[in-house]
């Protein structure tokens, strides 16, 4: 399991996280939801070691702040990122293989599942990754991390950008990579179809949690219908 | 490495001792020892170093101040400037390069400390008329004069130019061309390069394509064995390659025997040239710094032995002025005297030679009263 | 109030310092090289600093003054003056075609173009007839218009008049509106054009300050040397020297370039000159018949600009804000 | 005078700007540094293969089975201990980082080896063979290109096959998904700075034979490699080595056509004209930044 106490994190001199306090168990979908700017992202970056932190974020009590990004990936903790950043010049197969980096046995047996998942990207295979469209980006970004036998997925605002049908898709395939047993941390401004189908969730604001409880309970919620759903 | 490194213990040692002697009169040495034209300044530094050692076991001594100016005109100034005002030296050899040189000429005259420049060719250097500027070796015109008037007999009708882009490249090009339209021949080529180019076949194409008589060229050490390499490779022939000067005259270039042979170079100096001592020069140079001594260094050797010596007979910059003004010597760069004459003013005479690679070796082939080879022409290989 | 003060001090001490020390032409000389480095390295880093512009071709500017006012010396006789200021023109119309062509490129291709458009500009020098080729052009005259050329101390407050009116125009420019958005410019240029700042003309702006000082700069030198070549005012190695000594000092800060020049200028030319070594041996800190000694003596010189390199290296990696870096605040 | 001569000596020079750009290329692309000290590094490449030459006699082009480890050792390292700490600072500082060690290596060089130029006379230096039409081909030339096609190909096939050849290119792609995808991306900068120094020293070994040996050598090469790469697309292996084919031809043409003198002005002006004409290079490709 995932837990984190007490973490500040930010760039350079600005702080964006203040005393974050998050855990999350095996087999959990936990989503962080908040506006632009509330930390979402900085959050995710801070687990997967792309920026330095101080607190504490230990998973399955090991301590990741010590250790480079890539040891991290190693250890199952995959970070699929905002704005997909796939490899543009390289094609379909090549990204996904890239995800498979530090797994290379088990890379067919993860190149069936994905393309089981993600049928599209089967008929894509050659083409490179830049000329595809948003939707099919975010489901090669899902896909490519994926690859790495993700023990904890975190996806970064996945719906960003994409059309109603492709959004649905991307949190069907959520809902389906979480059934087989990966647990998911979803940070997201889709507030919603986020919280729907998740088993907890937190609510964040310019850096400190301000609220948490299952995703039905923060769905009912008078601030949280006020500030997100326009109700 | 090692000799240079025994060089400079020697010279740092032969130093000392005459700090403890009643002190002996400063002079200045500045030279390019560090940036492009390092590699000549290093021949300039060894052939200085030899003159003040065989002063020193005559019983001369004078206490060398060495500068660097790295080629640029700005250090040049600053390292004058410091000889002068803080080291109180009476005299300065130097610099090597023409920019340098002529920087600190403008200034002897202000400072009232005269300079004598050993290896410079830039003519203007010695035609502004400055009092306390001397030259020893003779001036960029002299090159391609002395090369016309060696294969003048043989009646060239066609000539082509192929120079470096560099201030001593242009300007004897420049008065090659003046002398050649004096003899009547006629260009038909001119192919200026900048330095450091590896592929030279295209200019040299164009020149085997207008087929001349005579190639006139200018280079560096480098590119010299470059540009014959590639002439031979596309297979330019003509009557004579005439090289004036630096690329052309060094051992190195001789020993390229495949493509130097017969080449012909104009040089201020050479090892068989029947001056006194300077067989004896050439021959203690090579035993002491293991290279084949190049006219650079015995003009240092030669342009430091007058100052130092002269300088040790005076005891300041007024006498000494004076002195270099009046006097005649004689040594291996053959008689020296600074004379004013066709616009030049302190600038001594120097006979230029003319010499011919004959089986890998500097033969010298014109003027005939310093020679003892003919010159082979046409040339054939 | 402080630093008024502190700055009147300074102005004071600059001022008097060649009275102070008397005439003495190796110093004077040494400081005028100084206030040209101060100056040189002010002038870029109104574009380098400020509006994160990184120009690896300022030596085309200083070699545009220097060469326009020996070309029309030499041929015309003009003023000097006047000389200065059509290489101004010169310099500005270079800047114009170079900021057309550059300014639509970041990062890595900005530096590369313009080292580009700087060789084009040194390679034609060299090529032109009219311009000395690679002959250079050499001033014989001593005086000119009243002035002795030969004296030092009209071209050390020539370069310190030039220093204080870049200083005060960056001065001037940080309070400024033109300020601010240069440092939009350079903080984030997207965000900068999303916010309305017209990013070519400020770009330009900066630019053509910048390349009229370093113009003005040249003049100076070319009257000063009174010989120049290709190799002295239009080198590569003089834009990166520029920038060098803004980095060391503290780039786009007030003061960065003129600690950078106090620090480099006499230290490159204690390393050329050997004074190091003496100094050590006078000292008496080594003795100069030791092996030290002598290789001190012998060895440095060849390996100053081996030290140099050392020194660069040093300071990226140990200083990478500079000098004044260290002390400044954290905002 | 006919056309192919220069054509044909222009494609030949071209092969080793191309080696040279390349290298410079894949630094450029995985690292985002612009490398100053690449003519450095071709000059080490130069003094190794004249020492190879002189002291063991081995030819200048077997030698390179000695030289592209040890480059590649080389550059490792120099990675490792200098640049990897800049690799997050302005650019300018990363360039004046590798300009501060290009002075060092030069002038450590210059110390060591002296000012005077080496020559590398090999049996078959300034040998050349006729070709129907008039046509002179030099022999060390050819060599030298046709051993640059096949570190070309080499590298191509490591670059798209290989794993460790994909996990640079995903680097140069995007540095921190790369980092996501658990690729050690400092290693991976390690790794292409020793392949661009090895690069680099191979170009300098292949050029040898037929040019002059010499601490300052390199920096003729140094602007023309920048060029090439630009030309080609930042990154691009392909697109170097043709650059760098266009380069040798437009020098050739332009000296033989205009003249010699105004030929790097040439060069200089295609740059800029790439550079706002097709920013991405001839075979870079638009949104791969």
């Amino acid at each position: 399991m995932l837990d984190i106490q007490n973490l500040n994190a930010g760039y350079g001199e600005m702080p964006v996280l203040r005393a974050i306090n998050l855990t999350i168990a095996d087999g959990e979908i936990i989503s962080v939801v908040g506006s632009n700017g509330a930390g979402k992202s900085t959050l995710l970056k801070a687990i997967s070691g792309i920026i330095k932190s101080t607190g504490i974020i230990t998973w399955n009590n090991e301590l990741l702040q010590t250790l480079k990004a890539h040891a991290i990936v190693q250890r199952g903790v995959v970070h699929v990122p905002e704005g997909r950043k796939i490899f543009p010049d390289m094609t379909v197969v090549e990204n996904l293989m890239m995800g498979g980096y530090l797994c290379q046995k088990d890379r067919q047996q993860n190149l069936d599942k994905v393309f089981a998942l993600f049928p599209k990207l089967a008929q894509r295979r050659t083409q490179l990754g830049g000329t595809m469209s948003g939707g099919e980006q975010q489901m090669l970004a899902i896909g490519r991390g994926l690859m790495g036998n993700p023990k904890l997925l975190l996806l970064d605002e996945p719906s960003l950008g994409l059309s109603p049908l492709f959004t649905e898709v991307v949190f069907g395939a959520i809902r389906t990579i979480n059934s087989s047993g990966v647990t998911v941390l979803l940070v997201e401004q889709n507030v919603y179809q986020s919280l729907s189908i998740s088993h907890r969730g937190y609510v964040i604001e310019t850096g400190r949690i301000v609220l948490t409880g299952t995703g039905e309970e923060l769905l009912n919620n008078q601030e949280v219908k006020k500030a997100f759903l326009g109700m | 490495m090692k000799n240079k490194f025994v060089s400079i213990v020697a010279a740092a040692l032969l130093v000392f001792p005459m700090l403890v002697q009643a002190a002996p009169v400063k002079i200045g040495f500045i030279n390019s020892i560090t940036g492009k034209e390092a590699q000549i300044g290093e021949n300039l530094t060894n052939g200085a170093a030899m003159a003040i050692e065989d002063l020193s076991a005559k019983g001369i001594q004078v206490e060398l101040v060495k500068e660097d100016d790295g080629g640029d005109p700005k250090n040049a100034l600053a390292a004058y400037e410091k000889l002068v005002s803080r080291d109180n030296v009476i005299g300065v050899v130097g610099p090597y390069t023409s920019g340098c040189a002529n920087v600190v000429a403008s200034r002897a005259d202000q400072y009232q400390v005269p300079l004598l420049v050993p290896a410079a060719a830039k003519e203007e250097i010695t035609m502004k008329g400055y009092k306390n500027v001397f030259r020893l070796n003779a001036p960029a015109n002299v090159y391609s004069k002395v090369l016309m008037d060696a294969v003048k007999v043989f009646k060239p009708k066609t000539i082509a130019y192929v120079y470096a882009a560099t201030d001593f490249g242009v300007s004897t090009v420049k008065t090659a061309q003046e002398n050649a339209a004096k003899m009547g021949l006629k260009e038909v080529a001119n192919e200026k390069y900048q330095q450091g180019q590896p592929d030279y076949r295209p200019s040299l194409s164009k020149v085997k394509a207008a087929n001349p008589d005579l190639v006139f060229l200018v280079s560096y050490d480098a590119d010299a064995i470059l540009l014959m390499r590639q002439a031979k490779e596309i297979g330019l022939a003509p009557k004579a390659f005439l090289g004036a000067g630096a690329g052309y005259t060094t051992a190195q270039f001789a020993q390229q025997t495949e493509i130097s042979a017969l080449v012909v170079s104009a040089t201020q100096w050479t090892d068989d040239v029947n001056w006194p001592g300077a067989a004896d020069f050439g021959r203690r140079y090579k035993a002491k710094f293991a290279k084949e001594p190049s006219y650079h260094a015995a003009c240092a050797y030669e342009a430091m032995r007058i100052m130092a010596e002269t300088a040790s007979k005076s005891k300041n910059s007024a006498a000494l002025r004076a002195a270099l003004k009046t006097g005649s010597w004689s040594g291996i760069m053959g008689p020296v005297k600074f004379a004013d004459y066709g616009g030049f003013t302190n600038q001594n005479n120097h006979p230029m030679l003319v010499q011919q690679i004959q089986s890998g070796k500097y033969e010298t082939v014109f003027p005939a009263q310093f020679s003892k080879k003919k010159l082979i022409y046409p040339f054939k290989r | 109030m402080k630093q008024i003060a502190l700055i009147a001090v300074l102005a004071a001490t600059a001022v008097s310092l060649p009275i102070v020390m008397g005439e003495n032409p190796y110093i004077t000389g040494i400081m005028i090289s100084v206030l040209m480095m101060a100056a040189l390295s002010s002038a870029w880093n109104i574009l380098g600093g400020y509006a994160g512009q990184f120009s690896f071709g300022h030596a085309a500017y200083f070699g545009a003054g220097a060469y326009t006012t020996l070309i029309l010396l030499t041929l015309y006789n003009l003023n000097p003056l006047l000389c200065m200021a059509i290489g101004i023109v010169v310099a500005c119309i270079i800047a114009l075609i170079t900021g057309s062509i550059v300014f639509r490129l970041r990062g890595h291709y900005f530096g590369l173009a313009s080292i580009a458009v700087a060789e084009i500009v040194r390679l034609s020098v060299l090529n032109f007839e009219f311009t000395g080729g690679a002959q250079g052009i050499l001033l014989s005259d001593v005086s000119l218009w009243g002035i002795d050329l030969n004296s030092k101390n009209p071209f050390y407050y020539g370069m310190l008049l030039v220093l204080a009116v870049t200083l005060g125009i960056t001065a001037y420019l940080r309070k400024s509106k033109t300020g601010y958005y240069l440092q939009a410019i350079r903080e984030d240029q997207d965000a900068a054009a999303s916010l309305g700042i017209n990013l070519s003309f400020y770009k330009n702006k900066a630019l053509i300050i910048s390349a009229a000082l370093t113009s003005v700069l040249g003049s100076l030198y070319a009257l000063y040397i009174r010989f120049i070549d290709t190799s002295a005012v239009l080198d590569l190695r003089l834009s990166i020297e520029i920038i060098l000594t803004a980095i060391i000092g503290g780039v786009g800060t007030l003061w960065g370039p003129v600690v950078g020049a106090l620090l480099l200028v006499p230290l490159a030319e204690m390393l050329r000159s050997n004074v190091l070594g003496d100094l050590l041996v006078k000292a008496g800190l080594v003795s100069e018949t030791s092996a030290i000694g002598i290789f001190l003596k012998g060895n440095l010189a060849h390996a100053h600009v081996l030290v140099y390199g050392i020194i660069t290296v040093l300071c990226i990696l140990y200083l990478p804000k500079g000098i004044l870096g260290l002390f400044r605040r954290v905002k | 005078m006919s056309f192919f001569q220069p054509l044909l000596s222009g494609i030949l020079t071209g092969g080793v700007y191309a080696l040279a750009g390349i290298g410079m290329s894949l630094v450029f692309g995985v690292m985002n540094i612009s490398n100053f000290a690449h003519g450095d590094l071709m000059m080490l490449g130069m003094y190794l293969a004249f020492f190879a030459f002189t002291l063991l006699h081995i030819d200048p082009y077997v030698s390179l089975v000695l030289i592209i480890p040890i480059a590649f050792l080389f550059g490792y390292m120099m990675e490792k201990v200098f640049i990897n700490r800049v690799i997050h600072h302005p650019h300018q500082n990363q360039i004046l980082l590798t300009i501060g060690l290009g002075l060092i290596m030069s002038n450590t060089a210059l110390l060591a080896f002296t000012s005077d130029p080496k020559i590398l006379t090999t049996s078959y230096s300034s040998s050349a063979f006729n070709i129907p039409g008039d046509i002179s081909i030099s022999v060390p030339l050819l060599l030298s290109f046709l051993i640059t096609s096949v570190i070309i190909a080499i590298l191509y096939l490591f670059l798209s096959k290989s794993s460790t050849g994909m996990a640079l290119r995903a680097t140069s792609q995007n540095r921190e998904a790369a980092q996501l995808m658990g690729i050690n991306v400092a290693k991976m900068s390690a790794i292409a700075f020793g392949i661009g120094t090895a690069l680099a020293a191979t170009a300098g070994a292949l050029i040898a034979p037929t040019y002059y040996i010499h601490p300052l050598a390199g920096h003729s090469f140094l602007l023309k490699a920048f060029t090439i790469c630009v030309l080609g697309g930042l990154g691009s292996v392909v697109g170097a080595g043709v650059g760098g084919i266009i380069i040798g031809v437009v020098e050739a043409m332009s000296s033989t056509y205009l003249s010699t003198d105004w030929k790097d002005v040439i060069v200089f002006v295609l740059f800029l004209g790439v550079l706002l004409f097709r920013p991405q290079g001839l075979f870079g490709k638009k949104g791969g930044q």
